[in-house]
């Protein structure tokens, strides 16, 4: 029932706002959409840990430990990121580059998407799954474009592109799926239920599978952003409106990993081998390194941000490859902690550069000095994400790069040689920008800065101390995960 | 009944010996290099009278000197006598000998030089400075060598505290040593540097480009300059006794036989005397190195010590 | 009508859309390319029917149907319609050169056969061997995005490739369950308007539909 | 009567607590300044006392806070080695906050003093809390918070360019060194048991973990290097020379002073309490790393003529001669020679402690100097004495000490050093036979030069004419200050004088360490005499020859008082050349030319004198100009080939990101293919 009401609400809300969202309440109503939305999960949260695991709706959908943690931080970050979008639209409105008919088609856009995850979180279908993450996708396809530039296109188009390519491929697989399951289970839905697939893994065919899985690591790994299936993401996050380019990488590479570990689940059922997880690890690394390397040599913040979304999507590919209970919780918090980091450091970026009226990172300087809380927002926000303790994110990688260290010993260098290179690069960059004289033409806006300093709240008490209800989950989940 | 108060006895006479030998050396020096350079001596006693004379003079302080300068002398004087009466000249046993062994002893003489050093930085002439940093130059190089040296002396003698290297070289284990001879010719290298002799310093002389010594002390006048004067008077004594007490020190008393003493007495001087010849023989054989060639010179010092202490962990 | 002649006319079918796909590779004209790829969702909507005739599962039916109307009508009019009001009808692409995309092609169909064979080893449906059709449809499909230059060739190839999943879905599986088509054909639907949306912008803003238009977000050097 | 462990917790507690009212006290900046000083002062008098007494019981406190990860709490444990280390935080701290108290009031009408104080102060809480970690998570959170907020001190002043420069710097260095401990952890929590159940990472499994040798030495060499790039072990020492100068001076005492020190605790706890299987040349090489630290260290401070760019090097001078000791302690405990490993260790911990307090002291007079003179360069400098009463025989103390002088501590350590290298018998392994009399020359050179060094910079600030700006007057500084100093300085004095009491107080860390003591031994002949071993070996009587140069000293100004001569002032001597000028004094730089001419080969030197012609004279010129850079040739060999490389790398992975869609599908076509073809 609150699952329904859950992904009502949003649905609804998108609906509304289809209809009102140009008007001066539209963004109230686009924070009470989400914010019933979190309250919702959360009371959905509350009833899974109690009783377990649930399917509703005749099967349709299935909740777990895995899944209803990540769309508690769902609907949290599309909550904080409605609340920032308020006054962030609002200053672009003012400014002209968005437009009457654009807000209403924001506003409805942003509950679709939210929806659209939800759906995918929450389905226990592997079909609908993949419909959800297409619906994703299609989504936010036009958010991208909302700004009419030609950069704004060019990138808009190129997500459209690469990820319907991906997306099908994916779709490939989960036919081939199909195709080994309706052996087991015959004709009709049954057979695409994933947690019929994952109860008797055992009895399907490992070659298809191991087929399939190639199939839908390629198609979910270009939404998760993997090198060399990335190109896409520097570009959608630098162009799109801050909002969005805060839930693409906060949000949207979540569910596509999700996606693909639950996926991964099944194939390794079937094939009683890790080949899947070294492919992952494979990936992981390549999309550390590259990533970071290329983070030494941007200009544009979002776009380095962006970077740095994919180095640790890669992260946490590697450590869900690399498996065992350590490393499988440390991918867990892992994708919890740098939803929740990289969304505010994209809040704080966004308004740093509204204060310039630039993205170009040599042109925003001494925001300490025209306002403390972005500026310090945005420094705390890069020295949580280069994992540094007491934040989250040190955590997780501590976990994953120790579990490395036993298990993978000759891999572990090169992780962290990524993450030295990446700490450098975020350093480097970010120091000018937040500290010394403000450049002349910075101006002082209103921000809410409500969401940043949630956000960096979390981060720094997740860091010190886990509550226990989240651990009883990861730990749950890992069980799900063996 | 003098039992107890031999140990006093024989540190009174250490002391006097020192502040009364150390002019006479460089009487003696002098004196001797006159007669090689064929001129009349002014004395053995001239060092004696210039320091009385000294004493009774005014003093003279440059406008912006501050109490680093008229410190200095009372600190060098000081350290100075405190090493005398730490070096075991005729007695192996002398009560003092165990308050700092070599390697303070060899720090003693770095307070006198690091305060003589900022005096002639005080005041701020040009010469001064060059003193000061020539000064440095060369200590620098010289302390680590002569700590070397003594080094592979306490290793051959398994001990740092003076009096026990003595006696053990005396009694215990002497044969010839690579590594003590290396030591020594090391110790002799360094010992003209340390005391400002030629061919490294000329103690006579005040010309700007060859002075280092000299330059530092250059505002010094009355007392404060009888001071100076008198504690690297004793610097010269003290290293030639050192050197006599680590490497030859035959006919020192031993420890506990006050009868010895007497014939201490008797050697030390031979020793010094010869000491003091042979000194005289290098000074009028050589001519003064230029500055830079200095650095050379106790470099390789500084490498023979070295290669003494290897030598003792390699070869025995 | 017995299954092995269903299976012999879903063969020649297959053949079909693997000649489409090929045509699709090497057809310069963009009206050319429409009708190509209508064809194309033609024999894909009949081969989808005859299984659903000879194995009797009637919403095969419908999914045939939704290929029909979306496939052979409402894609290709909407590309004719975009087409036309954006006066890019006389746009005929110089390709980079034909004999090397059809080699590549038809290295592209044997290596999807050999990927395929174990796979058909395992099936015992009547189309199974129609699979490796299918993954090549899909292949060429992506092939075609690789070599063309213009937007609509693109979106073009993008749709054929969706042709090749359909056929698969249908001559691997009998088609997916219903939901899972209907939420596909969904997807395609807003697929097609989004990029009919786009070309207005790319068309406005570019005024050409070339992609070398849109190269600009790069790692400068 | 509270134990050890819970004054140590009440301390980090009130810094913790210190920086979170100060936050928000940012309005009432100058009651801030005291209020901030004095709590912090009271708190490190706590840990002081703490550490003081754990390291006398020699007892062990364990304590798990229950926060971090449910199944990972925080393990706290307060040991004799911790509590040495927390003794040092504390001393040097309680200093350091009684001078911040003055020194702070000069930023007040400047700029806002808030984020100095709550980094400050949680500065001070991440060192301890490195010391009492006992589980690698809670150990490297400490670490990075100890790190970052120094990081945040030492661009305090963030306009100048070059703060932010040398920050970056810092940060990096420590980040991969960081990184590097944590490597070294996570090998040996793998080995330990109960991995899989969070239970591996308490350094109590790790002791207990089996590995094979090879994965021991890896284990070692990774934590050496990663606290090494704390300690500014040359090479990785090149933040050192930049942070430094660029904090401000309470915080480059701390830094220089404690948080080296960190480090070198690390070292210790892995080397000698964590890591099993220690293999023999493991003492060789941290002994080799100490006499390069040492010596060049010294030699490159010899070159600066930045006050405290000069201090820092002489930091990792004094961290190498550290190292020197820790290097014989670990040889020694290997060949299971106990009480020689426990001098060696004493020496290593006395040092540490004598470094701390003379590099605090002469880092707060440098702060003094900054403070009357806002100038770091010694070329602007001299004369002060006449000025600052107070802080020029401070200072000199500092100097003393520093350059190893008796009756001053750093004499003393330097002697246990000494006398560890002497004691050596002949070891197993040829190797270790040659390092130990080379060890023992480049200490004394250090040692020697290191006189050099701080000649050079009492001389050239205090002593002579002033070389600034014409008519600038210095005033001496403020009261908290100088008793900040005075204070400093007295310890100088009494650890120097007092050897044999330091030696008995410290010998339960050996104790627990290396199984050995020297505290029977180092007093045997009662506390007036240090006898390290035996008094026949050797013997030094501290407090005697102080008293002997005191009374010598008096006699003879009794003497004179009793007959005395008229002293009069009269213009130097200046060879009956007239004119003789501030500007012709001695500056630092030619100071220090011969050691440039001797030890050129070490430094990459430019040098260049230019002549500006007088127009109408071809002679004569208007005036010479002279140029001198002297740099680390460590940049030019290690650090621009890294970055260079880096950048090199990055961009052509740029060059993947092309910009043609039609390319990026291909990487995805290749991806696929390839995957399907070999997978």
């Amino acid at each position: 029932m609150t699952l329904l009401l859950l992904l009502g609400t949003s649905a609804i809300a998108a609906i509304v706002l289809a209809f009102v969202g140009d008007r001066k309440y539209a963004h109230e109503i686009n924070i009470a959409g989400s914010a019933a939305t979190f309250v919702a999960s959360v009371f959905l949260a509350v009833e899974v840990y109690w009783n377990g695991p649930m399917l509703a709706v005749e099967d349709f959908f299935f909740v777990d430990a895995f899944n209803v943690y990540l769309a508690v931080l769902t609907a949290f970050v599309s909550t904080t990121t409605a609340i920032f979008s308020r006054r962030y639209m609002k200053y672009e409105r003012s400014h002209g580059r968005v437009g009457h008919k654009s807000m209403r088609f924001y506003h409805a856009m942003f509950q679709l998407f939210i929806f659209a995850m939800l759906l995918a979180l929450l389905t226990n279908n592997v079909g609908v799954l993949w419909i959800s993450m297409e619906l994703a996708t299609l989504s936010t396809v036009l958010l991208v474009s909302l700004y009419r530039t030609p950069s704004a296109i060019e990138a808009a188009w190129k997500y459209f592109i690469l990820c319907g390519v991906g997306i099908a491929l994916a779709l490939f697989g989960t036919v081939l799926l199909y195709f080994a399951s309706e052996k087991v289970f015959g004709e009709g839905s049954q057979g695409l239920l994933w947690t019929n697939l994952s109860a008797s893994a055992g009895q399907l065919e490992p070659t298809v599978l191991s087929l399939a899985f190639i199939f839908l690591m390629v198609g979910y790994g270009t939404k998760v952003g993997l090198v060399p299936l990335h190109n896409w993401l520097p570009d959608a996050h630098s162009e799109g409106p801050t909002p969005i380019s805060a839930v693409l990488s906060g949000l949207l590479l979540n569910v596509a990993l999700y996606a693909l570990v639950r996926c991964k689940v099944i194939v390794d059922g079937a094939t009683h081998s890790n080949k899947s997880g070294y492919i992952m690890m494979a990936f992981g690394l390549l999309s550390i390194i590259v990533a970071a390397v290329s983070m030494l040599r941007q200009k544009d913040i979002k776009r380095m941000f962006a970077y740095s979304s994919i180095e640790h999507m890669g992260i946490a590919t590697f450590a869900f490859g690399l498996g065992g209970p350590v490393a499988t919780f440390g991918a867990l918090l892992h994708m919890l902690v740098h939803s929740i980091t990289k969304s505010a450091i994209f809040f704080a970026a966004g308004t740093a550069s509204q204060m310039n009226s630039t993205q170009d990172m040599s042109g925003i300087r001494g925001l300490v000095k025209g306002n403390p809380l972005v500026g310090w927002g945005l420094m705390l926000g890069t020295v949580a994400i280069a994992g540094v303790p007491p934040f989250g994110v040190f955590t997780s990688e501590f976990l994953i790069l120790t579990a490395a260290m036993k298990d993978a010993p000759y891999l572990a260098p090169i992780f962290l040689l990524g993450l030295a290179i990446a700490f450098a690069a975020l350093f480097k960059r970010v120091m000018p920008m937040v500290f010394g004289e403000p450049a002349p033409y910075q101006v002082s806006i209103k921000a809410s800065n409500v969401p940043v300093i949630a956000h960096l709240v979390i981060m720094l008490v997740l860091g010190l101390y886990m509550p226990v209800f989240l651990n009883d989950w990861f730990h749950k989940a890992v069980e799900l995960l063996r | 009944m003098t039992g107890q108060y031999y140990p006093i006895l024989l540190e009174a006479l250490q002391v006097i010996i020192v502040l009364l030998g150390a002019p006479l050396l460089v009487g003696w020096v002098r004196m001797v290099k006159c007669w090689t350079q064929g001129r009349r001596s002014a004395g053995l006693l001239q060092p004696l009278r210039d320091i009385s004379k000294f004493l009774v003079k005014d003093t003279v302080l440059a406008h912006n000197a501050s109490w680093i300068f008229t410190a200095t002398p009372y600190v060098v004087f000081g350290a100075t006598l405190v090493a005398g009466a730490i070096i075991p000249v005729v007695s192996a046993d002398l009560p003092l000998a165990a308050t700092a062994d070599i390697i303070a002893l060899v720090a003693i003489f770095a307070v006198a030089r690091f305060f003589t050093a900022l005096a002639g930085l005080d005041v701020g002439t040009a010469f001064g400075g060059m003193g000061t940093s020539r000064e440095m130059m060369v200590s620098s190089l010289a302390e680590p060598a002569v700590l070397m040296s003594v080094f592979t002396v306490s290793l051959v003698s398994h001990s740092t505290s003076l009096s026990y290297m003595v006696h053990d070289i005396t009694t215990v284990s002497f044969v010839l040593r690579p590594s003590l001879a290396f030591a020594l010719l090391a110790f002799v290298l360094i010992a003209i540097a340390e005391t400002g002799r030629i061919p490294v310093d000329n103690p006579s002389t005040h010309l700007e480009l060859t002075m280092i010594h000299e330059a530092m002390i250059l505002e010094y006048s009355g007392r404060h300059l009888a001071l100076i004067e008198w504690a690297s008077m004793m610097k010269l004594f003290l290293f030639a006794s050192l050197g006599i007490s680590l490497f030859m020190p035959w006919g020192i008393a031993g420890i506990d036989d006050p009868g010895m003493i007497p014939v201490a007495l008797v050697a030390l001087t031979a020793k010094l005397a010869l000491l003091g010849v042979g000194l005289v023989l290098v000074e009028t054989g050589l001519s003064k190195m230029r500055i830079f060639r200095v650095a050379e010179f106790l470099g390789m010092a500084f490498l023979l010590a070295t290669l003494g202490m290897l030598s003792y962990f390699i070869l025995e | 009508m017995d299954v092995n002649f269903a299976a012999q006319i879903n063969g020649i079918l297959a053949a079909l859309i693997l000649l489409t796909s090929f045509g699709l590779l090497v057809q310069k004209r963009v009206y050319g390319l429409l009708h190509i790829f209508a064809w194309q969702g033609l024999f894909l909507s009949i081969s989808t029917a005859v299984v659903g005739y000879s194995t009797g599962l009637h919403h095969l039916y419908i999914s045939a149907l939704l290929t029909l109307a979306l496939k052979v009508f409402a894609l290709p009019y909407i590309l004719y319609v975009l087409i036309h009001k954006l006066h890019i009808h006389k746009e005929v692409e110089d390709m980079v050169n034909v004999p090397t995309t059809m080699l590549i092609g038809i290295a592209l169909v044997i290596f999807s056969y050999d990927l395929m064979s174990p796979v058909r080893e395992l099936s015992s449906l009547v189309t199974r061997s129609t699979l490796a059709v299918a993954l090549s449809t899909v292949m060429l499909g992506l092939l075609m995005m690789i070599t063309r230059k213009k937007a609509i060739t693109q979106i073009v190839g993008f749709l054929s490739l969706e042709n090749g999943l359909f056929f698969a879905a249908t001559s691997a599986t009998y088609g997916m369950p219903l939901v899972v088509e209907l939420g596909v054909a969904l997807d395609i639907l807003i697929a097609a308007f989004i990029f009919g949306i786009f070309f207005f912008q790319i068309r406005t803003t570019f005024d050409s539909l070339d992609l070398k238009e849109m190269e600009k977000l790069k790692e400068e050097e | 009567m509270p134990s050890p462990f819970d004054l140590v917790s009440a301390s980090i507690v009130a810094f913790l607590f210190i920086s979170l009212v100060s936050a928000f006290l940012a309005r009432h900046q100058r009651f801030l300044v005291n209020f901030s000083s004095l709590l912090s002062a009271a708190a490190c008098l706590l840990a002081a006392t703490g550490g003081f007494l754990a390291v006398l019981s020699g007892g062990v406190e364990a304590f798990v806070l229950p926060i971090g990860l449910p199944d990972l709490p925080f393990y706290m444990r307060l040991d004799a080695l911790s509590g040495f280390f927390v003794t040092l935080v504390g001393l040097l701290g309680f200093f350091v906050s009684i001078y911040s108290a003055g020194y702070l009031r000069g930023f007040l009408d400047r700029r806002s003093v808030a984020p100095l104080i709550v980094f400050c102060n949680i500065f001070m809480a991440g060192m301890i809390l490195v010391l009492i970690a006992d589980d690698a998570y809670f150990f490297m959170v400490s670490w990075e918070l100890m790190a970052v907020s120094s990081f945040f001190l030492v661009f305090f002043e963030d306009e100048q360019v070059q703060n932010r420069r040398a920050a970056f710097i810092y940060i990096l260095i420590a980040h991969i060194g960081a990184i590097l401990i944590l490597l070294s952890f996570g090998i040996m929590a793998g080995f330990a048991t109960g991995f899989e159940s969070f239970r591996g990472y308490t350094f109590e499994a790790m002791r207990s973990a089996e590995m094979p040798a090879v994965w021991a030495s890896i284990v070692f060499i990774a934590a050496f290097l990663g606290f090494a790039a704390k300690a500014g072990v040359i090479p990785l020492h090149v933040w050192l020379p930049e942070a430094h100068p660029a904090a401000p001076s309470n915080i480059s005492a701390l830094m220089s002073g404690v948080m080296l020190k960190t480090a070198i605790y690390g070292i210790l706890r892995v080397g000698f309490d964590l890591a099993s299987e220690p293999q023999w040349w493991w003492g060789g090489m941290v002994l080799v790393f100490g006499l390069f630290s040492a010596v060049l260290g010294i030699l490159y401070a010899l070159m600066q003529d930045d006050i405290k760019r000069l201090l820092a090097y002489s930091s990792v001078e004094n961290i190498g001669i550290t190292l020197i000791a820790v290097g014989l302690a670990m040889i020694f405990a290997y060949v299971k020679m106990n009480t020689l490993a426990a001098l060696a260790m004493a020496a290593a911990l006395y040092h540490m402690l004598n470094h701390a307090v003379f590099k605090g002291l002469l880092f707060m007079g440098a702060g003094a100097v900054l403070h009357a003179t806002h100038e770091r360069s010694m070329e602007g400098l001299g004369g002060l004495i006449h000025k600052m009463k107070w802080t020029a025989p401070l200072f000199l103390v500092g100097c003393l000490a520093a350059s190893g002088l008796p009756p001053f501590n750093g004499f003393v350590s330097e002697w246990l050093i000494f006398q560890s290298f002497l004691l050596t018998p002949a070891l197993p392994g040829r190797l270790l036979n040659l390092l130990i009399p080379l060890g023992a020359a480049a200490l004394a050179l250090a040692a020697a030069l290191s006189a050099r060094g701080f000649v050079k910079v009492f001389g050239i600030t205090f002593l002579g004419q002033w070389r600034g700006k014409a008519g600038f007057e210095a005033v001496e500084v403020n009261w908290p200050m100088r008793a900040a100093m005075m204070m400093a300085a007295a310890s100088c004095l009494a650890l120097g004088v007092f050897p044999t009491h330091v030696i008995g107080w410290l010998d339960s860390v050996p104790q627990s360490l290396v199984g050995g003591g020297i505290g029977m031994t180092a007093r045997a002949s009662g506390w007036l005499w240090l006898t390290p071993v035996a008094s026949e070996r050797a013997s030094y009587s501290a407090p005697l020859v102080f008293f002997f140069i005191a009374f010598v000293i008096g006699a003879i100004y009794l003497a004179f008082k009793a007959r005395r001569v008229n002293v009069r002032r009269a213009p130097m001597w200046d060879c009956g050349f007239e004119k003789v000028t501030p500007r012709m004094q001695y500056t630092a730089t030619s100071m220090s030319m011969p050691t440039r001419r001797i030890f050129g080969f070490v430094f990459s030197i430019k040098e260049s004198v230019r002549a500006v012609a007088r127009q109408g004279s071809l002679f004569f010129p208007e005036k010479y100009i002279y140029h001198l850079k002297v740099r680390d040739r460590v940049w030019n060999y290690l650090y621009k080939p890294v970055s260079e490389a880096s950048f090199y790398f990055a961009r052509r992975v740029g060059k993947l990101q092309h910009g043609r869609i039609q390319i990026y599908l291909l990487y995805s076509f290749v991806t696929l293919v390839v995957l399907l073809v070999f997978a």
